[in-house]
């Protein structure tokens, strides 16, 4: 049991090449399932293969349980890992995959034996100790690449998108296998995904990574209802949260965003926060739940509203997604019951609560803070 | 703070920096153990015999005096006749003989994928021939060959073709094609079993998939097979050529050259003025085979360039 | 920098595997090579000498080692350069860049060269000095089917020489019967080829203008020549030669005549002898094949019809670089007298450059013996083969050619003229 | 059997079904039959083969094997040759997959140089550097052994199994090492626990292709061993067909002995060497 600390941990190949991971400081507490999350290129596999000790260390501390493991071979920093083509040996069969790592590490016969047979037991594998991987299903592989990293016992799993091989049924129920060992076992796990469910509901917290920078670290839904930038509020959510640029203007009733084709009251910033941005352009952001065709459904609170051309309507059975062009080449998507009454090329107003719009800084991103979003359905 | 060496040089950083550094990476004694063993035998055994050549091919060597004469012998070749006529031919190896040794075996591992029957005796019949050595094929062959009772000529008489019957390694006009078809019989069935692992692991459901477009073999094989395993036949291709670009066993045996030269290559004139040429010298052999080092190194090179695919293997 | 020390490692790796190989060669064991291991009779000459030189000499012994031909001659020239060639070893005349690059030791101070048969010494005489030890000697001769000959009607006067016409007469009806007239296969020497053409070379020209023809000095465009030559294209277009010509090997062209399928002469060297007299189930002459001998035909107007070649060919030759120069020097003494002359003759029937003892000779085959020398009464000898004059591109030139393309109609008589007169002749 | 050609069969309709196996019959008898006919010569004697080429036997000469073997010195020939043979293919499979390892697995300066310079000796006409090897096998008294030749072969075959190799333990997936390395494992235990199980099916392969190759190379042999005691197979064999004698059946009778080792080796590993360039050892 660990914790892991990264400071200010940078990779960079070579004095004058490309900066892949970018001064990163992540702290994980012991037994925590911390979810590095970002798409392809961000940096995340990267920094778990630094963790691991596959990849060196350009500058930066990166430390294991207290002790600094710049130094020390990946095979003595304790750590076992799961990877994406799971890494099965083909020449082995199941048991030898499971015990290959401990022999090495000179445990006694028993001892290895006790360890791959309580694995198997435990994920299910007892029936399929000789088979060679080839002659597994992807979902028994990938239960096989568990179960090596657990029989070690480590004191951090690493995984490095160890389901994205995996059909989605399977994903499901591995995704399930895999929070029943964390809360089993209690170890520290580091979970590499581009999947932001996966995130969501695997991690304790979640960090998610952006061209070699920590975007945001926190709880999942705290990422999900307060992201930090524009980045993250794009990348979680699914749709991604809409969009649009607008000013921020000063009204009798108060400050509000507006722009040709929204406008809506901004409730959650003070005025001081405010003051400093009036006639400023911003960026404007609301996630498609919360765009409604009926102002009426916002009952009396103060409701924003956006004017688009409707594009597509895609009805998916429990519900609509209808995507409506709000300026030229911007497109917002709004996720609504059932019965949509709308055709294309129709102009339509959506209304939305205004608790629920974001604002950011148009050159930076960064989400200008307020108060707290309150989640509109508890 | 830079904690661990940034060098991207194998010998840079301390010997443990180097367990726990990139996979990819390895201390230079761990690439030393690896790497040694083969380059002290290509340093040893060809490097530096190779070296040795290149060096005497700017002297006239007779006996144990070698003259130093800087390019002449480079200039000699380019009015030698001989040399010509055996770069020629060997072109015309390099080039035809790949294409009738792979089209061949493609065409015998298509037949044994279809499943004819016996088709594990097929195979190995089949490959018999790349078993033989030069020295027996050559024998098996002359005989072959045989004016008066060798099975090419019996076949023809049989036939009613005595029209046809000639001395087939003593006329000019037949000798290299005879000496590639016999070249050809010893390799097709290589080819045949590389063709036929290339296709056993190609996609089944691209030939089924052909199949329901109900195109014609021919079709299939232009548009399907022969695209699907170009790589492999592209390299089969160039290893052939290579093959050829040196062939000399089977023709230093068979004809030696003959007749009037019409089965000289490059590889049997080189050994010819080295070994059989009444001189000691070494130089002039020395300066065919540098100036063909470059000619076959730059046509691989330049056939190289049309196979650039490497796939990772799957599990 | 770190490909030297790489490249210093690989060599002291394979200096480090050499000291494990155990040294060779005890200070009085001296190696010989010697061709023949497929010629028992000669095989054993050799053999019996180094046997009687040991069991004379016990300060010396002898590795004795038979080698094909061919083999021998690549391993010698890789051999002689680095200093590792045996003490004494197999060599013809036809391989003059032995002794041009200086690999030969003279053998003057070692053999007494009384024991040598004068026309012998001139084929490994070099500046004064000579270098072989000429045991084995030939004739080139014109072997016949003495009954087929007369079956097609051709009657073999006394003199045992055909005129030019006779000879084409005897080629037609040759032809005419179905029996190939000249027994002829070049599919693996450089020589046999031009056997024929030569030795009516020889016998139009003389002596003396043939040798200025093989010394590049009289052009192949000489009438004299071309006559020749265009007699020889027209017994080749008539079908003189096998058809399988240029594929034949020598050993089949005995087969093909005296066996299957017959033919009515065979122009061979004297040595004919080690393979035609090896038992019949081994591929040798039937006991019953009447075996004759004429003369190469005569030329119209030809200068010297008497004219005949002679030739050194397997020798003995003493490396330069030998470390046991005495013992070897001892070794070919031993072997260079009148008495192993004659035993030679005796077991191999075949003529040698020593000296020899014609009355002591003991042959199972005195009729041959007495018929060859019947033939080599009376003439007037050349000494030499043509690929013992040429040399590099013209030895090259004339095996091409004149061995093959020429006899077996490829080329015309200007053609072949004009390519061997590039290639050899000077000025 | 005509079924399992039509079903199995995604290529059919080449011919109809009757002139394929015409066809096929010609070519097996073409590949096949020079070589029934070598063995038909073997056990029949010169004088026997002369009168009819293509006779069945009449009666099987057996003799001609124990002569062979014994008279003409076949069993030290094949003794040196199954020593040199042998031990020049571990030791190139060895240093080769050795070698193909380091360039297929590690990131470092020049090595696609060393795999190019490895690569590009596979061209180089060896004919010529005979010589040159002949007086580097001499200065290191390696002339004339079966070491020396064993060293000249491993040098000989070295390009081509390094170029098969690497194109196999390249397609070995990087995951195995990362995780061979987090197990504990060093470069060296990698290469023996890892590299070398798996890359079997191309090391089976270059085995196979080296030991036909090797035991049938003669111009080597032929200059760089003098002493008859320590002739290979093929160099017994020229010596066998000698200088001046055509003894046809015999020589036949000694080809087979030299082919014989060669054909059980393939009839018993034909299936690994398929396994192996279907697994991508060559492609």
């Amino acid at each position: 049991m660990a914790v892991v600390t990264l400071d200010q941990i940078t990779k960079q190949y070579g004095p004058t090449g490309p900066v892949v991971v970018d001064h990163v400081d992540i702290h994980i507490a012991d037994g925590e399932f911390m979810v590095l999350l970002g798409p392809s290129g961000c940096g995340k596999s990267t920094t778990l293969r630094m963790i691991a000790g596959l990849e060196e260390i350009s500058s930066g501390k990166l430390s294991i349980g207290n002790r600094v493991v710049n130094q020390v071979p990946a095979k003595d920093r304790d750590i076992a890992m799961v990877f994406q083509s799971y890494a099965l040996y083909p020449h082995m069969s199941v048991a030898e995959n499971l015990a290959f790592g401990l022999r090495r590490r000179k445990f006694a016969a028993a001892e290895v034996d006790r360890r791959v047979s309580e694995a198997a037991s435990i994920l299910g594998l007892t029936p399929l100790l000789e088979r060679k991987p080839s002659a597994l299903s992807g979902g028994q592989r990938q239960r096989v690449a568990l179960g090596r990293a657990m029989v070690r016992e480590p004191m951090v799993f690493l995984f490095d998108e160890p389901l994205s091989n995996l059909d989605a049924a399977l994903r499901v129920n591995t995704r399930t296998e895999i929070i029943k060992q964390h809360k089993r076992l209690g170890s520290t796990m580091i979970y590499v995904t581009h999947d932001q469910v996966e995130a969501m509901t695997m991690g304790t917290r979640i960090c998610v990574m952006n061209a070699g920078k920590v975007a945001q670290i926190g709880a999942p839904l705290d990422v999900y209802w307060e992201p930090a930038d524009t980045f993250v509020a794009r990348f979680l959510g699914s749709p991604p949260m809409n969009l649009a640029s607008a000013m921020v203007a000063s009204s009798a009733t108060g400050h509000g965003a507006r722009s040709a084709s929204l406008e809506s009251p901004l409730t959650r910033w003070s005025p001081a926060v405010l003051g400093s941005l009036i006639d400023k352009k911003i960026t404007f952001g609301v996630r498609a739940e919360d765009l409604f065709m009926n102002k009426a459904a916002l009952g009396s609170e103060p409701a924003g509203l956006v004017r688009g051309r409707v594009i597509a309507v895609e009805p998916l059975g429990a519900e609509t997604l209808l995507l409506i062009e709000v300026e030229p080449g911007v497109e917002w998507t709004a996720r609504l019951p059932r019965h949509v009454p709308v055709s294309t090329d129709e102009i339509v107003e959506l209304y939305y609560p205004a608790s629920a719009a974001f604002i950011f800084d148009a050159t930076t991103g960064r989400a200008v803070i307020g108060e707290a979003r309150r989640d509109p359905r508890q | 703070m830079t904690t661990t060496s940034m060098s991207s040089d194998a010998s840079g950083g301390a010997a443990n920096a180097s367990s726990l550094a990139d996979p990819r990476r390895a201390s230079w004694w761990v690439l030393a153990i690896f790497l040694f063993p083969a380059l002290a035998v290509y340093v040893g055994l060809t490097a530096y015999p190779a070296f040795r050549t290149f060096y005497d091919s700017f002297f006239t060597i007779e006996g144990l005096d070698a003259t130093f004469v800087g390019l002449d012998n480079y200039r000699a070749l380019m009015s030698d006749e001989t040399f010509w006529v055996s770069v020629r031919n060997t072109f015309i190896w390099s080039f035809v003989a790949p294409v009738l040794d792979v089209a061949t075996g493609l065409l015998l591992a298509l037949a044994l994928y279809a499943g004819v029957p016996f088709a594990r005796f097929l195979r190995v019949a089949w490959f018999t021939p790349v078993l033989l050595s030069y020295v027996v094929v050559a024998i098996l062959w002359t005989w072959i060959y045989n004016y008066d009772w060798g099975v090419v000529n019996l076949v023809l008489r049989a036939l009613g073709l005595d029209a046809l019957v000639t001395s087939w390694l003593g006329n000019p006009n037949t000798a290299l094609a005879a000496l590639i078809v016999t070249h050809a019989w010893k390799w097709a069935g290589f080819n045949m079993v590389v063709c036929l692992a290339a296709i056993h692991s190609l996609p089944s459901e691209v030939l089924e998939a052909s199949e329901l477009d109900n195109c014609g073999w021919g079709a299939k094989l232009r548009y399907v097979i022969v695209p699907m395993l170009r790589p492999t036949l592209l390299n089969l291709y160039i290893l052939a050529f290579i093959g050829k670009m040196k062939i000399f066993d089977l023709v230093w045996i068979m004809t030696q050259g003959g007749p009037l030269w019409a089965t000289e290559t490059v590889s049997t004139y080189v050994y010819k003025r080295a070994f059989n040429w009444n001189t000691f010298d070494l130089g002039y052999p020395s300066a065919i085979a540098s100036v063909w080092f470059v000619v076959v190194c730059g046509a691989v090179i330049i056939l190289n360039r049309l196979l650039a695919t490497r796939e990772r293997l799957e599990y | 920098m770190r490909a030297t020390a790489v490249g210093l490692a690989a060599i002291s790796l394979v200096a480090l595997c050499a000291g494990a190989a155990p040294a060779s060669a005890q200070a009085t064991q001296i190696t010989m090579w010697s061709n023949w291991p497929d010629e028992p009779a000669k095989k054993d000459w050799v053999t019996a000498r180094v046997k009687d030189f040991e069991a004379a000499n016990n300060k010396c012994s002898v590795k004795l080692s038979f080698i094909p031909k061919a083999d021998l001659y690549t391993q010698a020239k890789s051999a002689v350069r680095t200093g590792q060639a045996p003490d004494i070893f197999y060599m013809e005349p036809d391989q003059p860049e032995f002794l041009a690059g200086g690999f030969l030791e003279p053998l003057d101070g070692y053999v007494d060269l009384n024991q040598y048969e004068d026309w012998s010494k001139p084929a490994w005489t070099s500046k004064g000095k000579v270098y072989g030890l000429p045991v084995e000697a030939y004739t080139v001769e014109l072997y016949y089917n003495k009954d087929a000959v007369k079956k097609v009607g051709i009657d073999v006067p006394a003199s045992f020489q055909l005129t030019q016409d006779q000879f084409t007469d005897l080629v037609k009806k040759g032809v005419a019967a179905g029996i190939t007239p000249v027994a002829q296969g070049v599919g693996d020497r450089p020589f046999p080829g031009g056997l024929l053409l030569f030795e009516s070379l020889l016998r139009k020209l003389g002596t003396e203008e043939y040798g200025k023809l093989l010394d590049g000095k009289l052009s192949f465009k000489d009438p004299r020549v071309v006559e020749v030559m265009t007699w020889m294209k027209t017994l080749v277009d008539a079908g003189a030669y096998p058809k399988s010509f240029s594929t034949l090997k020598l050993g089949e062209s005995h087969f093909y005549f005296y066996n299957t399928p017959g033919a009515l002469t065979f122009p061979d060297p004297s040595w004919f002898t080690g393979r035609a007299f090896a038992p019949p189930e081994g591929g040798g002459m039937p006991a019953n094949f009447s075996l004759g001998i004429m003369q190469f035909p005569a030329m119209d107007k030809g200068t010297c019809p008497e004219c005949k070649t002679l030739a050194v060919a397997g020798s003995f030759v003493m490396y330069a670089k030998s470390k046991n120069k005495d013992c070897s020097g001892a070794l070919m003494k031993s072997m260079a007298t009148v008495e192993n002359g004659t035993k030679w003759m005796e077991q191999v029937s075949l003529q040698t450059g020593l000296k020899s003892d014609p009355a002591k000779i003991n042959s199972p085959r005195k009729d041959y013996f007495a018929e060859l020398n019947a033939r080599n009464k009376d003439v007037k000898y050349f000494f030499g083969t043509p690929l013992l004059y040429y040399r590099a591109k013209c030895a090259e030139t004339y095996t091409q050619v004149m061995n093959n393309a020429f006899p077996a109609g490829l080329l015309s008589v200007q053609d072949a003229a004009e390519k061997m007169d590039a290639a050899c002749f000077k000025s | 059997m005509a079924d399992t050609l039509a079903e199995r069969a995604p290529l059919p309709r080449f011919f109809s079904r009757g002139a394929l196996a015409l066809v096929l019959g010609i070519y097996t008898f073409y590949t096949l039959g020079p070589f029934l006919w070598l063995m038909t010569m073997s056990v029949r004697t010169t004088a026997e083969i002369s009168t009819d080429h293509y006779a069945f036997p009449k009666k099987f000469h057996w003799e001609q094997f124990r002569i062979a073997w014994i008279d003409s010195d076949f069993a030290t020939y094949f003794w040196n040759s199954t020593i040199v043979v042998v031990s020049a293919v571990a030791v190139v499979t060895l240093f080769g997959a050795a070698a193909a390892h380091a360039l297929a697995r590690y990131r470092f300066r020049g090595n696609r140089a060393v795999y190019g310079i490895l690569f590009s000796s596979i061209i180089f006409p060896p004919q010529i550097t005979l010589i040159s090897l002949y007086q580097i096998l001499v200065d290191y008294n390696l002339y004339n052994s079966l070491l020396g030749l064993t060293l000249v072969y491993v040098s000989l075959q070295l390009p081509l199994t390094v170029y098969l190799l690497e194109g196999f333990f390249a397609r070995i997936p990087q995951d195995l090492f990362d995780a061979a390395k987090i197990d504990g494992y060093g470069d060296l235990e990698i290469f023996r626990r890892i590299v070398l199980p798996i890359g079997m099916p191309a090391i089976a392969t270059t085995l196979i292709l080296n030991f036909i190759q090797l035991w049938n190379e003669f111009l080597f042999a032929v200059v760089l061993i003098t002493d008859p005691d320590k002739r290979t197979l093929p160099v017994g064999i020229r010596a066998f067909m000698g200088d001046h004698f055509q003894d046809i059946g015999m020589i036949a009778t000694g080809v087979m002995i030299s082919v014989i080792p060669v054909i059980i080796v393939y009839v018993f590993f034909s299936e690994k060497l398929i396994r192996g360039m279907t697994a991508g050892a060559i492609k």
